[in-house]
Order: C-alpha cells, then sequence, then structure tokens
C-alpha cells in the first residue's frame, strides 16, 4: 500500500470528521465573542439533524439543509430567550435546552416515522471534486473533493473571521463580549447583539447537524450527535475564539478521530478502547499547552440583566 | 442653546434623583453643574446623554424637543459624553474603540488614516493602535474625548473629568475644552470641586438633593455662595489627632521592587513608618503606589527588596463592590469575611466554625459605632448606599485591631459628610498607635490627610518635603523635579 | 428543617403506597424489556415487533419498556413481574442475572433471556446462533473479495458481537486460507457518522467486504459502501438489503418476531418447559438472506458451498 | 425563611409547568394524557415498592453527584464532568469489591466507598491541575475526561477486570460483604442513608463552618474574597472540585455494591448530567437536593411507568427536565427583576 494514498486518505476522513465540528464551533465563536456560552448547540446540532432527515425526506437535500438551519435557529431562540431575555445562566440554561432536546428529537423522530423508527434512508450529498485543485497531490481529495457542506464550510469560517474581525456588526459583538458597560455607553444594545450572535450561531450548529445526515450517514438516528456539540465548545477554547483557529482544532479532533480508526483498522495489538480515547486526550493536551488565560473575551458567561 | 433641559424629574423607587431641573448649554460656553456626590449630577447628565429617560420634562437640541431612546441617539444629535471612567473596551485598540464609538468602517487601514486625521486635527495626539487597556489615565481620557468629537459632538459632557489627573494634566484638558468652545462647541461640566468651576466656567449651576439651588454666571457668584448652596449647612468635621512622632516602626521598606499586571509596576521603595502616624501617597494612577499598598498589605508578594510589615494588616481597597463587598452577602457575612479567623465568633479547632448570632450582634454594634445606615445586618451590602458601603469597610477593617491599615481612595465618590467621617476614622486609627498608609488620587486629599505625603511617579516613590504646596506636589506627581531631582 | 422536609416526603410515599395497590392480574400478559431505543432497526427494533406480533396473533396485552442500565433493568424486570405479567421478555445477555435474582421473589412469571446463559427456575435462555450465519455470509465474503481483506464493525463489543465477528472471519477462511481480516469497535450503538467513518477506515486498508454489529451506528457502514465502488457488506439481524440494494450482498438475519411467537404460544398453552432453547439455521429463526438482486457476483461454484456448508450446519444442529 | 418558601413555591410551579406541557404535547401526539400522568405517578410514587426501589434508588447518586456539583458551584467552580467521576468511583469500587473475599462487611463496605471516593477524586486531579497551572477551563477538561472514562471501563470490562469466563464484558460479581445492605426490607440500599447524611454534614459546612463560609464568599465575589486574605483561591478551589469529584464517585461506588453488585459499562443513564439540574433546581442548598433529587428520580422512574403502562416514548421526560428547569431560571429571573425594581439603581451607566 502507498502511504502517501492512505495518509491522503486519513486527511479526507479528517476534514469530512471535522466538517460538522468546525461549523457548530464557528458558530459558537460567534456566540463566544458577544460574551454568550452556549452549550445548547448540542442540542441545536440534534435538531439540525432532525431537521435535516425530515426537510429531505419531505423535499430532497437542499430543503433538508434549510430545514436543519431553521430548526438550529429555533433552538438557539429557545436559549436566547432565557440566558439573555430573562439574564438566566447560561451554563444551566443550555444543559436544560439540551436535555430538552434530546428529548423532544427523540419524540417527533418516533412520532414522524413510527414507534420503531424505520430505518429510513436519504440520498446523500456526494463529493464534488473541484477542477484542478482537487488533483494536488496528498491533499487534493482531502480538501477539494468533499460534499458541498465542506465547502460551505471553507466559506463560513473565513466569512464569520471577517465578519467579527473587519465589520462594524462584528466590532459590536466583540464590544459586548469584551465589555457590555463599554459597549452599551457606545449605543450597542447588549442584548439584541448578543441575541444574533446566538441565533447565527444556532443557525451554524443546525447546519452542522444536517451535514451529518445529509453528508454522511443519511439517516437520523436518536442522540447522534453525540456529545459533537460539547466537543464543538472545546474547539472553541482550542482555537482562541478565533474562527480560524477554531477550524484549524476542528481538524485537529478530525485528525485525531480519522487517525483513530486508522489505527484500529491498521489490526494493532492494542486495547482498541485507547485509540477511542486517543482524541480526547489530544485535546487536553492541546489545551493544556496552547491556552493562556487572557484569551477569552472579558465577559464571557457573565449572564447581563 | 445647542442644549437645553427643563423641568426634568426622574425616580427611581422611593427615591427621587431630579425634581424638575433646568440647564441649558449655549454655544461657546462652559456651564458647570455643582454638587456632592449623590446631588443628582450623573442621572441629569444620563438624561442628557440618553442612557436613562426621564421621567418628566423635555430635552432639547438647537431649541428643538427630542427623545433619545439610547446613548446612540443623542450622539446623533452631536451631544457626547466624556465619562469618568473610561468607557473604552479594555482588549480593543485605540482605533477600535474609536469605530465602536463613532460607526465608523472597520477596515484597518482606512481606519487608522482616518483616525490620525482626526487626532491632529485636535491637537490630541493618540497612536492608534495602542491598545486601550495600555494606555495611562489621562490618555484614557482623550481617548473618551477623541471618541465624543469622532461622532461630530457639538455638546461635550464631560463628567468629574478631573478627579484622576494632576493639576498639569488638568490644566492641559482645559486649555483643549477653551479651544474647543472657542470653536463653537458647548460644554457641561459636572464637577464637585469649586475652584474649578470658578476657575472655567462660564456659568455655574449647583444641585442640591435632586434640585436646582442655584444658577448664574460665573461672575455673579463667590466661593461661600457655593459652598453653601452645595451644602446647605456647615460641616461637622474631625479635627486632625496629634500624630505620635515616636511610635514604634510598624512598616519597613527597602529597596522594594513590585511587579504590576502589565505595567511597569512598582520599581524602587524605601519608607518607613511608624505607629501613629498618618502617611499619604500622591501619584496618578498606574506609577506605582497600587502595588505598593497592595504589598504593604500582604496581597502581593514583592518581587525584591525587603518588606517587613506589623501584624495585623488591614486593607480597605478602592473598589468597593467587587474588591471590598460581597454585594450579594448579608453586612454580618461581610464582616465576617474582612475580620478573618482571629474573631471571636469563629470558635473550635480543626474544623472552625462561625457563630453567626454573635456575628450578628457585633455587626449591629458596629453599624450601630459606625453610623452605617441600613436595613438591618441580615441586609445586603449592596442594599447600601456608597458612603455606608464604604463606612462598613472601613469599619470591618477596624475590627481587626490592625497594627497597620492600607487604605486605597478610602472617599472616592462619597459626599462631604461621609468623606468627612471616614477622614476622622483614619485619623483615629493613627491616634489609636496604628501606622496608616494611605493612597488617595485628590491631591488636596493628600495635603489635608497626611502627617507625611510619599510621591509615586514612574514607580519610585520619593517623600516629599514637609510642608509642600499643591502646586510643587503636582508637579513631582509628573516626575517634574522634586527635592532630590537632578 | 431539613430533617422535617424529608420526613415529610417519605410520609406522602408511605401514604400512597398503602391506597394504590393493584388489581388481580388479567390473564395473559407478555412484555419485554429493551437494553436501547427500540427506533434501531435492528435488534431491539425486531423485538418489538415480535411483542407486536404476540399481540395482533394471541390477542394478549403486552407492554414494552426501554431499560439501559443494569439498575434500570433489574427494576424493570421486577416491577413486570410484581404487575403479574405471566412472560417478560429480557432482551439481551445482561437481563440473566436480573432475571435469576427476580425469579426467586415470583417464581410465578417466566423469564426469557435472549442471547442468555443457563437454565435457573423459571428463567430460560433464548439463544440465536447468528454466528451461524455470520459464518456463511463470511464464506461468501471470502469467496467475492478481490483484495483478500474483509471487515467488521462492532459496535459494543458482547460477546454475540465478538461471536458474529469471529465466525465471519472463520467462514471467510474456510473458503479462502488467505483472507485478513479487521475489526473496528465503536463503542456505540448510535452514532451512525462514527460508523460511517470506521468502515471507511477498513476500506482504506484493503477491505472490500464489511460485516457488522453495530445496530443503528451501522446505517454509517452501509452508507460508506454506497460511497466506495467495489466494497460490498453484509447487514445483520435484519435484512437490510434495502440500505443499500446495490452494496449488500446479503444478510445474516435473526428472526426474532418468529421465535418470540412460538415461545409465547407455549407459555401461553401451559406447555412452557424452562429449556436452553436455542436457534440456529436449522430452526430457520436464523437464517443467511442472499440479496438476490447481487446473484451475479457470487459465482455459482461459490454459492454450491455455501448452500452446502449451510446444510452441514443444519444437519449437525440436529431437528 | 420567607424566601425559602417562596423558592420552593418556584420549584413546585416549575415543576407543574413542565407536567402541563408534558401533557399538552402528549396530548397533541396522540396519546392519552391523562393515563400517562397516572402512569408517571404510579411508577414514582403508586407503591412503597415502586417508592423505594424505583425511585429513592435512582435517587442516591442524583443526590450525591448534586450536592458535589452544588459544593464546586458554590465556590464557582463547574464540574460536568460527574460521568467521569461515577465512572471511576465505580471502577475502584468494583475492583476493591471482588477482591474483599474474606474480609468481615465492617471492613469490605468502608473500602469500597473510599475507594469510590478516592477515585472520583482522583479523576478530578486532572482539571485541577490543569485549572491551576495552565487556566484551562474546569468546564472544558472535567466533560472531555467523560468520554476518556467511558472508554476506560469499556476496557476494563473487557479487558483487566472481565469476568473470570471471559465471555461478558462486565466484571465478576463483588463478594457478598462488599454489598450494602437494604433498607425497611425494600430494594433501597443503605447508600440512601449516607446520601442523606452527606447532605447534612454539608448544610452544615455550608451554614457553620468558616471554611464553608468562605467557600461561598469565594463564589459570590471572587475579588472581594481574595482581597480580604482569607481565601487563597486557588486551594479553595481545588479541594472544593476534588471533593466534587469525590462524591461522584462515591455515587458510582454505591452504584455497584447497593445496585448492580458488578462493573458494567452502562451502568450510569447520565446522572451525571441529570444531577445538575437537581442540583441547581435546589438552588445548591443541600436540603433541598435531596428534595429534589427525589423529584427527578421520581420523573425517570415515572418514565419508565410511562413507556410500560401508557406506551409513551421513555425520552419525552428529558423534555420535562428540560423545561421544570428552563421555567425555574425564567422563575427566577422574574424574581429578580421585581427585586431589582424596588432597589434603587447605581447610576454610573453599569445596571
Amino acid at each position: 500500500m502507498d502511504p502517501m494514498a492512505v495518509a491522503g486518505d486519513v486527511l479526507v476522513a479528517a476534514v469530512g470528521i471535522a466538517t460538522p465540528l468546525a461549523l457548530a464551533a464557528t458558530g459558537e465563536v460567534l456566540a463566544e465573542r458577544s460574551g454568550v456560552v452556549n452549550l445548547g448547540i448540542e442540542g441545536a446540532m440534534l435538531f439540525g439533524a432532525l431537521g435535516g432527515a425530515i426537510g429531505a425526506t419531505v423535499a430532497g437535500s437542499a430543503t433538508g439543509l434549510g430545514v436543519g438551519i431553521l430548526a438550529g435557529v429555533l433552538v438557539a431562540a429557545l436559549f436566547a430567550a432565557v440566558a439573555i431575555g430573562a439574564g438566566a445562566d447560561q451554563i444551566i440554561t443550555g444543559t436544560a435546552v439540551t436535555l430538552a432536546s434530546v428529548g423532544l428529537t427523540g419524540t417527533i423522530y418516533r412520532q414522524f416515522y413510527g414507534p420503531a423508527g424505520v430505518g429510513l434512508s436519504l440520498p446523500t450529498l456526494s463529493p464534488i471534486p473541484i477542477p484542478f485543485l482537487a488533483d494536488l497531490p496528498l491533499i487534493g481529495d482531502a480538501l477539494f473533493a468533499q460534499p458541498v457542506t465542506t465547502y460551505l464550510m471553507y466559506i463560513l469560517v473565513p466569512l464569520v473571521w471577517y465578519l467579527l474581525f473587519r465589520t462594524r456588526p462584528g466590532l459590536a459583538v466583540r464590544a459586548v463580549g469584551e465589555d457590555p458597560t463599554a459597549a452599551r455607553a457606545a449605543g450597542v444594545s447588549v442584548r439584541l447583539t448578543r441575541a444574533w450572535a446566538v441565533l447565527a450561531g444556532g443557525a451554524l450548529a443546525g447546519l452542522a447537524g444536517a451535514t451529518l445526515v445529509l453528508a454522511q450517514v443519511g439517516t437520523f438516528t436518536e442522540r447522534m450527535t453525540a456529545g459533537r456539540g460539547f466537543i464543538a465548545i472545546a474547539i472553541v477554547v482550542l482555537g482562541r475564539w478565533n474562527p480560524v483557529g477554531a477550524g484549524l482544532a476542528a481538524l485537529l479532533f478530525g485528525l485525531a478521530t480519522a487517525l483513530q480508526f486508522a489505527l484500529q483498522a491498521a489490526g494493532l495489538d492494542v486495547p482498541y478502547q485507547f485509540f477511542l480515547m486517543l482524541p480526547y486526550l489530544l485535546t487536553l493536551f492541546a489545551l493544556a499547552g496552547a491556552v493562556g488565560r487572557g484569551q477569552a473575551p472579558a465577559a464571557l458567561g457573565k449572564s447581563e440583566g | 442653546m445647542l442644549l437645553t433641559l427643563t423641568g426634568i424629574s426622574k425616580s427611581f423607587g422611593a427615591v427621587q434623583a431630579l425634581r424638575d431641573v433646568d440647564l441649558a448649554v449655549a454655544a461657546g460656553e462652559v456651564h458647570a453643574v455643582l454638587g456632592e456626590n449623590g446631588a443628582g449630577k450623573s442621572t441629569l447628565m444620563h438624561i442628557a446623554d440618553g442612557l436613562l429617560p426621564p421621567d418628566t420634562g423635555t430635552v432639547a437640541v438647537d431649541g428643538r424637543p427630542v427623545r433619545f431612546r439610547s446613548a446612540r441617539d443623542a450622539r446623533g444629535h452631536g451631544i457626547g459624553m466624556v465619562h469618568q471612567h473610561s468607557t473604552a473596551v479594555p482588549a480593543f485598540s485605540v482605533m477600535e474603540n474609536i469605530a465602536l464609538a463613532a460607526g465608523w468602517a472597520v477596515a484597518p487601514t482606512r481606519l487608522r488614516r482616518r483616525v490620525e486625521a482626526l487626532t491632529e486635527r485636535l491637537a490630541l495626539p493618540l497612536d492608534p493602535s495602542l491598545p486601550a487597556s495600555t494606555l495611562s489615565v489621562s490618555l484614557k481620557q482623550r481617548l473618551e474625548i477623541i471618541k465624543a468629537l469622532a461622532a461630530e459632538a457639538r455638546v461635550l459632557l464631560l463628567d468629574e473629568p478631573t478627579a484622576v489627573l494632576a493639576p498639569a494634566e488638568s490644566e492641559e484638558l482645559f486649555r483643549f475644552v477653551r479651544r474647543f468652545t472657542q470653536g463653537g462647541g458647548g460644554v457641561a461640566l459636572i464637577t464637585h470641586k469649586l475652584e474649578e468651576a470658578l476657575a472655567v466656567a462660564d456659568r455655574i449651576t449647583v444641585l442640591r438633593r435632586g434640585a436646582v439651588v442655584l444658577s448664574s454666571p460665573r461672575s455673579e457668584v463667590t466661593a461661600e455662595g457655593l459652598t453653601t448652596a452645595m451644602i446647605g449647612g456647615s460641616l461637622v468635621v474631625a479635627p486632625p489627632a496629634v500624630p505620635l512622632r515616636d511610635g514604634p516602626v510598624l512598616v519597613q521598606c527597602e529597596g522594594l521592587e513590585v511587579r504590576g499586571d502589565g505595567g511597569r509596576g512598582l520599581r524602587q521603595a524605601s519608607c518607613t513608618i511608624r505607629g501613629g502616624e498618618l502617611v499619604a501617597v500622591a501619584g496618578v494612577e498606574g506609577n506605582g503606589q497600587r502595588e505598593l499598598l497592595r504589598a504593604v498589605a500582604g496581597l502581593t508578594r514583592p518581587f525584591r527588596g525587603l518588606l517587613e510589615v506589623a501584624r495585623p494588616v488591614a486593607f480597605v481597597p478602592e473598589d468597593r463592590t467587587t474588591e471590598g463587598l460581597i454585594p450579594s452577602m448579608t453586612l454580618t457575612e461581610n464582616v465576617v469575611l474582612g475580620v478573618g479567623r482571629a474573631a471571636s465568633w469563629v470558635t473550635g479547632r480543626g474544623v472552625r466554625r462561625v457563630d453567626w448570632s454573635a456575628a450578628r450582634q457585633r455587626t449591629a454594634e458596629l453599624a450601630d459605632r459606625f453610623d452605617v445606615r441600613s436595613d438591618g445586618t441580615e441586609a445586603t451590602a449592596g442594599s447600601l448606599s456608597g458612603g455606608n458601603q464604604q463606612k462598613l469597610l472601613v469599619a470591618r477593617a477596624l475590627e481587626r485591631r490592625p497594627r497597620v491599615l492600607v487604605a486605597e481612595n478610602p472617599t472616592r465618590g462619597l459626599d462631604l459628610q461621609a468623606t468627612a467621617e471616614v477622614h476622622g476614622r483614619l485619623h483615629a486609627a493613627a491616634a489609636a498607635g496604628a501606622a496608616v498608609l494611605v493612597y488617595s488620587n485628590d491631591l488636596d486629599e493628600v495635603l489635608v490627610l497626611g502627617d507625611r505625603v510619599l510621591v509615586a511617579a514612574g514607580g519610585v516613590i520619593t517623600e516629599a518635603p514637609a510642608g509642600i504646596d499643591r502646586v510643587r506636589l503636582g508637579a513631582m506627581i509628573l516626575g517634574q523635579g522634586g527635592p532630590d531631582a537632578e | 428543617m431539613t430533617g422535617r422536609r424529608v420526613r415529610a416526603w417519605l410520609l406522602v410515599g408511605a401514604l400512597l403506597g398503602g391506597c394504590t395497590a393493584r388489581e388481580a392480574p388479567a390473564p395473559f400478559r407478555v412484555a419485554l424489556v429493551t437494553p436501547g431505543s427500540i427506533a434501531d432497526a435492528a435488534w431491539n427494533s425486531g423485538a418489538f415487533t415480535g411483542l407486536n406480533w404476540i399481540h395482533d396473533s394471541l390477542g394478549v396485552p403486552v407492554s414494552h419498556v426501554e431499560a439501559r442500565t443494569p439498575a434500570e433493568q433489574e427494576e424493570a424486570l421486577r416491577t413486570y413481574a410484581e404487575q403479574g405479567y405471566n412472560l417478560v421478555f429480557g432482551h439481551g445477555f445482561e437481563f440473566q442475572g436480573p432475571a435469576e435474582r427476580v425469579s426467586t421473589e415470583y417464581p410465578g412469571a417466566v423469564f426469557i433471556i435472549t442471547s442468555g446463559e443457563r437454565v435457573q427456575g423459571n428463567v430460560a435462555p433464548l439463544i440465536f446462533r447468528l454466528h451461524e450465519a455470520s459464518y456463511l455470509a463470511g464464506m461468501v465474503a471470502g469467496g467475492v473479495t478481490k483484495s483478500g481483506m474483509i471487515g467488521f464493525v462492532g459496535g459494543v463489543e458482547l460477546p454475540p458481537v465478538r461471536e458474529a465477528s469471529e465466525a465471519w472471519v472463520a467462514g471467510a477462511r474456510a473458503v479462502n486460507p488467505q483472507v485478513r481480516s479487521r475489526t473496528t469497535y465503536l463503542n456505540n450503538w448510535d452514532d451512525a457518522a462514527l460508523g460511517r467513518e470506521a468502515a471507511r477506515a477498513l476500506i482504506r486498508v484493503g477491505a472490500d467486504m464489511l460485516h457488522h454489529n453495530a445496530d443503528a451506528a451501522a446505517i454509517g457502514v452501509f452508507q460508506a459502501a454506497r460511497e466506495t465502488q467495489g466494497v460490498y457488506v453484509f447487514g445483520a439481524n435484519a435484512d437490510q438489503a434495502a440500505l443499500a440494494p446495490a452494496q449488500v450482498l446479503g444478510s445474516a438475519v435473526i428472526d426474532l418476531p418468529r421465535a418470540f411467537l412460538l415461545v409465547a404460544r407455549e407459555v401461553q398453552g401451559g406447555t412452557f418447559v424452562p429449556r436452553v432453547e436455542s436457534f440456529g439455521l436449522a430452526s430457520g429463526v436464523v437464517q443467511y438472506v442472499p440479496n438476490h438482486a447481487l446473484d451475479s457476483l457470487v459465482p455459482a461454484a461459490l454459492a454450491a458451498r455455501v448452500r452446502a456448508a449451510e446444510d452441514s450446519i443444519r444437519q449437525q444442529d440436529g431437528p | 425563611m420567607r424566601s425559602n418558601l417562596r423558592a420552593l413555591g418556584i420549584g413546585a410551579a416549575a415543576l407543574l409547568i413542565g407536567l402541563f406541557l408534558l401533557a399538552v404535547g402528549l396530548e397533541l401526539a396522540g396519546y392519552d394524557a391523562g393515563a400517562a400522568l397516572a402512569a408517571l405517578w404510579d411508577g414514582a410514587f403508586g407503591s412503597w415498592r415502586a417508592f423505594t426501589g424505583a425511585t429513592l434508588v435512582r435517587a442516591v447518586p442524583l443526590i450525591l453527584i448534586g450536592l458535589g456539583f452544588a459544593l464546586a458551584l458554590r465556590g464557582g467552580a463547574l464540574n460536568i464532568g460527574a460521568e467521569g467521576q461515577f465512572y471511576a468511583g465505580a471502577i475502584a469500587a468494583a475492583w476493591v469489591g471482588v477482591h474483599a473475599g474474606g474480609w468481615p462487611a465492617w471492613v469490605a463496605l468502608p473500602a469500597v466507598a473510599l475507594a469510590g471516593l478516592a477515585a472520583g477524586a482522583l479523576w478530578m486531579l486532572l482539571p485541577v491541575i490543569l485549572k491551576l497551572r495552565f487556566g484551562v477551563l474546569e468546564v472544558i477538561t472535567t466533560l472531555l475526561l467523560n468520554f476518556v472514562a467511558e472508554a476506560l471501563v469499556s476496557f476494563m470490562v473487557q479487558g483487566p477486570m472481565q469476568e473470570p469466563s471471559g465471555i461478558y464484558p462486565q466484571s465478576a460479581p463483588i463478594v457478598e460483604a462488599a454489598r450494602l445492605p437494604f433498607l425497611f426490607g425494600s430494594r433501597l440500599h443503605a447508600g440512601f442513608v449516607v446520601a442523606l447524611l452527606v447532605a447534612l454534614a454539608l448544610a452544615w459546612v455550608f451554614a457553620r463552618t468558616w471554611w464553608g463560609f468562605r467557600l461561598r464568599a469565594l463564589g459570590e465575589g471572587p475579588r472581594a474574597a481574595e482581597v480580604s486574605g482569607r481565601v487563597r483561591a486557588g486551594r479553595m478551589l481545588a479541594v472544593a472540585l476534588l471533593w466534587s469529584g469525590a462524591l461522584a464517585g462515591l455515587a458510582g461506588a454505591f452504584e455497584v455494591s447497593g445496585v448492580s453488585y458488578a462493573l458494567y459499562q452502562n451502568l450510569s443513564p447520565g446522572y451525571g448530567f441529570t444531577a445538575i439540574g437537581v442540583a441547581l433546581l435546589a438552588r445548591l442548598r443541600p436540603s433541598a437536593i435531596v428534595l429534589t433529587g427525589v423529584v427527578f428520580a421520581a420523573l425517570e422512574a415515572g418514565a419508565g411507568a410511562m413507556q410500560r403502562d401508557a406506551g409513551i416514548p421513555a425520552v419525552a421526560v428529558y423534555v420535562v427536565e428540560g423545561v421544570v428547569i428552563l421555567v425555574l431560571l425564567l422563575g427566577d429571573a422574574a424574581a429578580r427583576r421585581q427585586a431589582s425594581r424596588r432597589a434603587v439603581p447605581v447610576v454610573d451607566g453599569s445596571p
């Protein structure tokens, strides 16, 4: 076997695994830059996945992506109403929203597809190789022969970076996250800005969930996000609250996961559980190595009311 | 008239903050709004600035009535507020802060050029790419002014602008104010300093307890008249105690060096403080005095040098509600926290317990003795007024029977009566044999309070000669000559 | 204050306990406890279908509950026994221990433990030798593979899962001793996206024949096969050809509903004797079901060999 | 006292609203809501057996983990990795319990409990070090370690701790002496009493001890607590977090020695997360955590009954739990707003 080809294939998998994580983490960067920690994105992803499945069942993949995004926004709106509207503790609200989402998606899914949940099988978005770029050695397939959602991620990550660091609304978002009092003095509505950031974050989380269904497995299963929303939050920290950093951190996590399966498939005589731990341990140590205290938005997690 | 406030009233619950107040700012005029803390000056400015809506009354710009829904709204009408405390986002650069306030585009190259052009035009130089958190206090204020003017303000509301400035810096500020009014702008200057109002203003309005008690042109008022109007009666001031000059040495430092949080910190300090002395430190913020006080209080570890401090030490921090008291906890709990485990109500060995009824009783006594007005010992500290919070902080500091008492800006934001009471307590502590070390950014307070004066400049602590006057002290804190200057 | 509040709460519980005792049980009722969601299109949904068959064919009341943890599982068995259910299915080997404990308290109820271990009182195992079918699937894979590498994706490493994976490899080697194999575990039954990645990793190291025992997570395995030219996959538990009609060569199937119904009939008729009930290929409950749409891919000689092996396994099983 | 009553009122209202929404949702989905709620009640409180064997048995880990969560959060630290610490405790307890052959119960039981405590604290050690040395938020690290713990349990039950026949993914059963005795002739094990005692002890620590008071001060006003010179934040939080982990570990130990008698992979249905709701609903008050622990346990016990007797998907109960917490937060916020309307705001631009 050609080791280059194997490495290239692992990269393909890494980018695939990283795509929903990067999307969700980018959304969370937006929210956290505005000073809001949204643990509810696990729920928003789960709803995005269900929305994607239902939308695609009714009217095809494109609709599925749209419904998934919309579902993510709705979950984020619930979070925003309680955590921003009423000024409740963000961590607790996020936990509750995720809890309710696990229950609701499970219930709705069974309601929609029968109590035993037929294994629905949707057509998935197939990889679209980009001419020339896809022929690059090693990274060509990994980066440029991916489903449309990965390309969306390529667009959205820099877009959110640009939005945050080069535009006025982005400036307002960061001001609100650093110093709500100063932002208010500058005439920025703290709650409204945070609400928009959280809703946009929810849209990205919904898209991430829909990606799981529409670009990867072609079906919805209960609890299928399996903690990816929480991983995305760790990725935000690892990426130092920068969309590009988060994208790279997601790639690192994707690489660790892809490597994990590659190692299992390589038939090494090591208990597979240690490979399963790999992505999480790697993230932990990366955090210890990379994170300084001063990186987080100063007003992060402090409810305002 | 650029800005006219007519018949403004505002209340918060049962508290009537403003009662039928009129105020007008004309083009080319500095209008001083004078009053004690709590007289309603800030509330009035917040109404002018769009941060608070008035209950009744009207706000007019250029004679046309307006309704501000936000600070942005007010800014759109040419009203610019310069807050006493910086409203800059610390993590942002100077130019990002200006863009945020003025609504400018964020693209870095263009933004920098635009900011540079503005600062040049205003003759207020400031590096656009410096992070706001690294600016000195006076530069932070400069940034506030540039922010307001970037938004094309025609009326500047200056809230206690000289509270944190050295005299020379204040002079520079007032030179700018004159340039601004000569260019057709109007200024409302909020202050509690008589001399300042008399020196700068064209017109003076005095507020007391939310109502206008006097309003006339500068030429028609006297210092005495203004004092009577502000206070509405005579002051009770505790007589300064006679210091014990030959008390034991309780604080001794030699070649002391303390690292600051990002700033320069304290580079060099040598001092001796005896029991019975009240030593005041003068300095502009960020010159090492904070590090000196906190090292003496035992909160930061010296980087180098010798520091010996007698125990127990008590500390009264400047920021009453984040470093001093815990607003969500009761008076009793705050007292228990501050006094520590040496208190009589902490009992037992191994697992120490708190006897809450004893602590409550003692807190009630302290509140009574120090005149802390509250809804009882189980009220939250956050429900107290600033003056009462400060009295509680001082009370609990003294409850430790400290041999060394350290206080930062102990009267910041207090009215004259409360200030006098706090001064009295500090003197009394010294008279009882403690070594008292106080920092104040108000030079007058330093001169009134200190038996001796230390000066912090550029991270170096020197002693001011006895009998120094305000002007020379002002020069010293800016590092411009002093007794030891070469 | 603490103590008082707690005591009051306990008292409420005690009072309620006294006044809502259950009525006498209905003549014959059947219950099912599954260790996971019945929306998995495989192991658990098959059992649930079996329960519904019992309801429809025998016209008896049925009930189902999901119990994910050992504590919940024992409690669920005990509650059904307490409520007077006559027949309780514990759908997995993990119910063996709890059922034995509960059975001593409720000797009247019959507990059937799918993939159970042994008979104890009224606890009897219902064993499915799915690995016999997986063996046949392995034979097909071993004969058809071009790369000489086959892969298996397991959900959680449970005994039936391991047995299936071992039989699958043995079957392949029986046809082609040179076949190499790889096995990957997910430690999860729900995460279909991970299932897909695991399968893709196997495909990358050259596996062109895949088999699984991962319930809902295996949907990702089918997805991976659909995405890759020349890779074929074998279903498990149910006939899963529909999940990837052009890639599924066959499925190792357990006809759970039929087995459930057989047992329920006996218990209802009073003829049930606790015994180790084991279903293999011979019973027809376990089957290897080829996807006839792809018959052309399986050489006739190989198909004949598989049929021969199937016959000989049936003979060994006995009637 | 009055505020206690009001808190209880808000809690009860939140619960009722949550149940009401569940009923509406079920009716809309075509289920018989009345029968479902009746089943919920029966499954949780319907009989002495249900109350002790289903509800209170579940309440034990919820109460213990909830107490640990409250302990850390009172000091301002968020431990959302109780699930991992629970498993660490279960592993250690099972190890000791399996190897306790020949020990008398009065040695074996404390040894099992101590093993759980120690392992839970040990699992918290890495987050504590990362927090103190590198400033990494404990929210992230404790969470990531949950995933690691799950893999570790899987390894244990397939590897070094697998039962002797080597077939099943579970440990050998623990010896009789290491099994907790039952209370009142029910399935409720003695861990319940320990949970109550821990709640009492923690209530006492918060209300009466110098350490507990300082911990609360640290949580309510971290800067003021440090500047007062009475609190060393790092050390105090480390101790609180380690105890928080230890209590979750104890919960894991009790689950092994009181319920499952062996180590399994799927020992926890998510106690670590549900317990967050338990502690918050109780506003971190130990005595109230006992109450809310029982309420959440009753909801989960009742959820099983709803599925059993009324055919409602068991996952629906998560909706109730989530909604109860959300409604509670809203009620809290409303109460706060009412209180602040009466107070005079500080007029310097900050609310």
